[in-house]
């Protein structure tokens, strides 16, 4: 059941020019939300922007266990994320959430790859800890444009996680997009149980599910569409999805998803 | 609330009564059982589900919506289940919940009109029909009865003729003299209308040179069309007797206000359901406070109430 | 600006060159000399002086204007200092200012249009004029015409008749359907048209459940519209090939830029200037470095370059 | 020449729940602005609230006399004096000005009467200085609603101002409305050379004037209309003033004002 908490930034760090970290105090929110659930934000006190935008929650606060808040990992693009790039320790940001379907976890002897690409790492901190609580073993393939957009990498290092990068101009990593590595680590797994998650761009997860297909195997794709509402009213953040006699049927990624398996949705 | 007597927030139109004004408008609330986790839909005055049509529809295919100064564009296109599968998969949900049902219905014809009045007549848990006559999103459906007055006249009295639950065309704002279209309704025997839908517009991505929505255009709604939507009710209060349905733009109770003082009996809330999907016990809450605070004995004695005299007369 | 060879801004409206595309929308900037201390007048493509009838007019008691979200309602009445003084006290400093002045017209007949475009087309200086037929505050001027297509047409070709000024009658946005008023302007002989003028609405003071303009109604303006004006121009675009001056909420170069790609050859800019009234000079800026961002010569090419076709077609 | 200045916010202090003092950087606007002049001011970033507010500039602030910036005095009443009430230092505020007619200053050998009802004291601070300069003995009238509504009494103390005060409930000063005292101070004034100023609501500048009237003198009022531009664009801003013929023609209480002969407005 989601909450609408008028959440107090308890911290807002910047970790570029474009990208930023904010900590909310929502200890209702941080409770209850599962891997790969977003929550719907509104940072504006007026009428501009109107709508809220939806945001993966990045990482769950806790004070001794105690679940206290989120943190949203937000990339700077227009007025809502410009909001909360500005946004002040103190400040109020209205919060509506969990939302969406949650990442599906795997058995305990599987491993785990999470695939992001740019701001795509958002859905991943949470899952990671999940991953780590379970003992999976897990790697996150992270692409990005340059080295100075790879964020948290240590983060993700202090839980166990196996990082492979790459960078679209080589300054860290593999030289191009993160598929490269992936590929090559799709043919090395062989027959090996490996529970895929991807998000990003939607080219990038057009690709990904792709390469997945090609060896035999699944990816369970975090989409990011427009959201009018994030409760299922608007059908505006649609997405295509197979029917069985080839065509499609549009389906609302904030009720079913934002969480679908690659090989269920149309890609162009 | 006080130890004030009670004031009285139920309101009339034709033989449905609602507990309270507010209204889910149409398109802005899925099927209603979206919300059911979140809300209790019986608190709600009514809910207005998502425009049906006989058989099932795809919509457009994205994007499908964009924000504008204080609005919102949307061209959904009308994406839904069809009338049948409504019945069998949303209506036990609803009525099991206690919602006020309205169902929103579309036609590509008069007589799909007809066919969707007659099936959902015998319905249990239906309240009112809610005549789409205004979707400036779809080329076939609805639009070319709401923008003539024979076709609106038309098409409310050959559903008149085979239902007897309240009939509520709701009306295009894309005309001259949305008035005289009230006026073509409550002659054809509605038993309210309701105004407005969204109205017709586009957006432009300047760095593509391309439309922003799939459709090319779509229908402005929310705060933006407020003082819009407040004249056409205030317009249509001049011109009809039966009830008034008013939305456009309303996300408060003071928003809501200046409809009833226009003329407006209830009131939908669309957009501003996307913002805060708890938006409802605050307009009851509103509400009240201000009837109390006025010593207004409930919302009928609002309704129409507004004072046009010169302040120095 | 760097160093590539400079964009061409110039735009025609018949006869009339302007050497941007941006203009001061009438009621909006006075008679120009308001703003001659803070501008320099000569640098804006136009300036549409406020409505003039052929006398003096009082207006309306105030309030006459309200804030609405993203917009604002005015009701001004048209108050004005009449076409005889307009040409003796302000042209005089508009012409030695450089003011490319384009001047609004309204009247209560036809014969009034005609007379006031016989009084201008004498004087020096008036570089076109605009007919508005299209004010939504005033009882008894324009409207009547703007919102009849036989209206339009007559004091379109009415004035024709008597000038060799660049004739702009500015349509309404309160129509079912403003491309058949471009039409019928383009076929009564008009240079080009301007829209959109302001949509009737208002606004209520729920405290005192009185309007909250004097005039009970008044006109919706600013970035609120934008959606609705730039599908009208859209549409007329599509109506007529006589140029189109396009207004409606622009506030920025890139809200311009949605004019012009859905087909406006100009712009006008009203709402806009009153929260920055040194807008002008970042739309010229705005508008050039889009242009050689883009590799466009100049914004002739940009007009009506909208790209409409299916993404993945 | 009106200039728009992003002034950013040097200070903030809250007088009251409801009023508050903003300290602008403004240096084009200081050193220009004459007493009575506004500015037109917009403090949000978005589109709400979208018009500009006028403000009568406050204090004059100098750094070793050269002029660094402005005050406001402003009550919150909505959107706009809201988001001053709540301005941090830092932010930037939008200041457009100086707009208006000045007051005009007495001659050197008489008196003047200020006389405030309200936020109807922000046209007065730089006035006192202005007579104070001219060596011009001055007395301000000043009315508010509760005596914690009767602010920088010791500022003016400190410029030499007589302080006659009133409160609607009697807790400090006389007890009512400003006129009562008003009347008496006519009343001995007698043949004594006094120019009148008044700021304050419509009812309390009417009752003024006329009472002026009475006694045969004028008061230059201060109103305050909804202004739409501040520059003489829309003409939204409009009072009645009086023709010869007994009638009364609009003008623009933005550029023929905001101070006007009280005798030559419509009352009603
Ligand atoms: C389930 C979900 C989770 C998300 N998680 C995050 C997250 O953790 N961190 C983060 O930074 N962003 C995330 N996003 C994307 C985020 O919602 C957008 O960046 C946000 O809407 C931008 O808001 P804005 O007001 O700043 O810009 P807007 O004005 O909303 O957008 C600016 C431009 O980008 C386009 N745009 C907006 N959203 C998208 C999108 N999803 N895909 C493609 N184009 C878009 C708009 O059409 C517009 O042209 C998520 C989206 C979804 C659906
Ligand atoms: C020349 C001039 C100087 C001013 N100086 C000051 C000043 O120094 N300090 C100060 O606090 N205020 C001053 N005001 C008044 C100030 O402009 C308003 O308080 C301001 O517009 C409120 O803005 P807002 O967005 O907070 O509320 P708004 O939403 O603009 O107003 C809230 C409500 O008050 C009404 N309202 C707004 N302005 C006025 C008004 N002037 N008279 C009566 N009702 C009004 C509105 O109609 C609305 O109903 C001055 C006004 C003028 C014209
Ligand atoms: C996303 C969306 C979908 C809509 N779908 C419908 C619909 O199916 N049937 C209908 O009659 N109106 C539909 N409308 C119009 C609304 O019911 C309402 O008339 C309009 O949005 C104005 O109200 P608002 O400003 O409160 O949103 C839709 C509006 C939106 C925003
Ligand atoms: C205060 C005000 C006064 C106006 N007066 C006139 C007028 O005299 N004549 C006219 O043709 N349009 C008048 N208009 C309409 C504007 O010229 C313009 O068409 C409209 O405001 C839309 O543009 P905008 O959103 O940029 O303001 C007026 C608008 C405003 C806000
Ligand atoms: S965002 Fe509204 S239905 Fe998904
Ligand atoms: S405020 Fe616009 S003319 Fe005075």
């Amino acid at each position: 059941m989601p909450v609408d908490v008028e959440a107090r930034v308890i911290r807002n760090t910047r970790l570029s020019p474009d990208y930023n970290v904010i900590a909310l105090a929502a200890p209702e929110i941080a409770a209850v939300t599962r891997p790969g659930q977003f929550v719907m934000v509104r940072p504006a006190r007026g009428l501009d922007p109107l709508l809220r935008r939806p945001f993966s929650v990045f990482e769950i606060l806790r004070d001794e266990d105690r679940p206290i808040g989120i943190t949203i990992l937000s990339k700077r693009i227009g007025p809502t994320t410009r909001l909360l790039f500005e946004a002040a320790e103190g400040d109020t940001i209205s919060c509506l959430g969990p939302l969406g379907q949650p990442f599906a976890l795997p058995e305990p002897d599987a491993e785990a790859w999470m695939i992001a690409g740019g701001v795509g790492l958002a859905p991943f901190a949470t899952l990671a800890e999940s991953l780590a609580a379970r003992g999976i073993r897990s790697t996150l393939f992270y692409g990005a444009r340059r080295a100075d957009e790879l964020f948290y990498l240590s983060w993700f290092e202090q839980r166990g996680v196996r990082l492979v990068l790459s960078t679209e101009d080589g300054s860290a990593g593999a030289h191009g997009r993160i598929t490269v590595p992936l590929a090559a680590a799709f043919q090395a797994a062989d027959g090996a149980r490996v529970a895929c998650y991807a998000c990003g761009p939607e080219p990038m997860l057009a690709a990904v599910s792709q390469l997945a297909a090609g060896f035999g195997r699944d990816v369970q794709v975090s989409v990011e569409r427009v959201m009018g509402c994030g409760m299922g009213g608007c059908y505006s953040c649609v997405v295509p999805m197979k029917t069985p006699d080839g065509g499609h049927h549009y389906v609302r990624s904030c009720i079913s998803g934002p969480v679908f398996a690659g090989s269920s949705l149309v890609w162009d | 609330m006080g130890l004030t007597t009670p004031v009285d927030l139920s309101v009339r139109i034709g033989s449905l009564q609602l507990a309270n004004p507010f209204i889910a408008a149409s398109g802005c609330f899925g099927y209603g059982v979206e919300y059911a986790e979140a809300l209790d839909l019986s608190r709600l005055g009514g809910i207005a589900v998502k425009g049906l049509f006989l058989s099932e529809r795809q919509g457009h295919p994205p994007e499908r919506i964009v924000e504008t100064p204080a609005g919102m564009l949307n061209a959904i296109g009308l994406q839904g289940i069809g009338v049948h599968r409504f019945i069998a998969e949303k209506m036990p949900e609803l009525r099991r919940l206690g919602a006020t049902t309205i169902v929103n219905i579309c036609g590509s014809t008069l007589d799909e009109y007809v066919e969707l009045a007659r099936i959902l007549s015998d319905v249990e848990g239906v309240a009112a029909l809610e005549l789409n006559i205004s979707c400036p999103n779809i080329k076939e459906g609805g639009i070319q009865f709401g923008c003539s007055l024979h076709g609106t006249h038309d098409v409310v009295s050959a559903v008149r003729k085979v239902t007897r639950l309240p009939v509520i065309p709701k009306l295009t704002p894309n005309v001259t003299d949305v008035a005289s279209f009230a006026r073509a309704a409550a002659e054809a025997g509605a038993d309210a209308v309701s105004l407005v839908n969204t109205f017709l517009a586009m957006a432009i991505d300047v760095e593509t040179r391309r439309p922003r929505l799939s459709n090319v255009v779509g229908g402005l709604s929310g705060p933006a069309i407020r003082p819009i939507a407040v004249r056409m009710v205030y317009e249509c209060r001049q011109a009809v007797t039966i009830p008034i349905i008013g939305m456009g733009g309303i996300a408060s109770a003071e928003d809501a206000l200046e409809f009833f003082i226009a003329g407006a009996t209830a009131v939908q809330v669309g957009t501003a359901n996307f913002v805060d999907p708890f938006i409802w016990q605050k307009l009851v809450d509103g509400l009240e406070q201000y009837l109390e605070r006025h010593a207004i004995p409930g919302v009928a004695a609002l309704v129409g109430s507004l004072d046009t005299t010169p302040e120095h007369a």
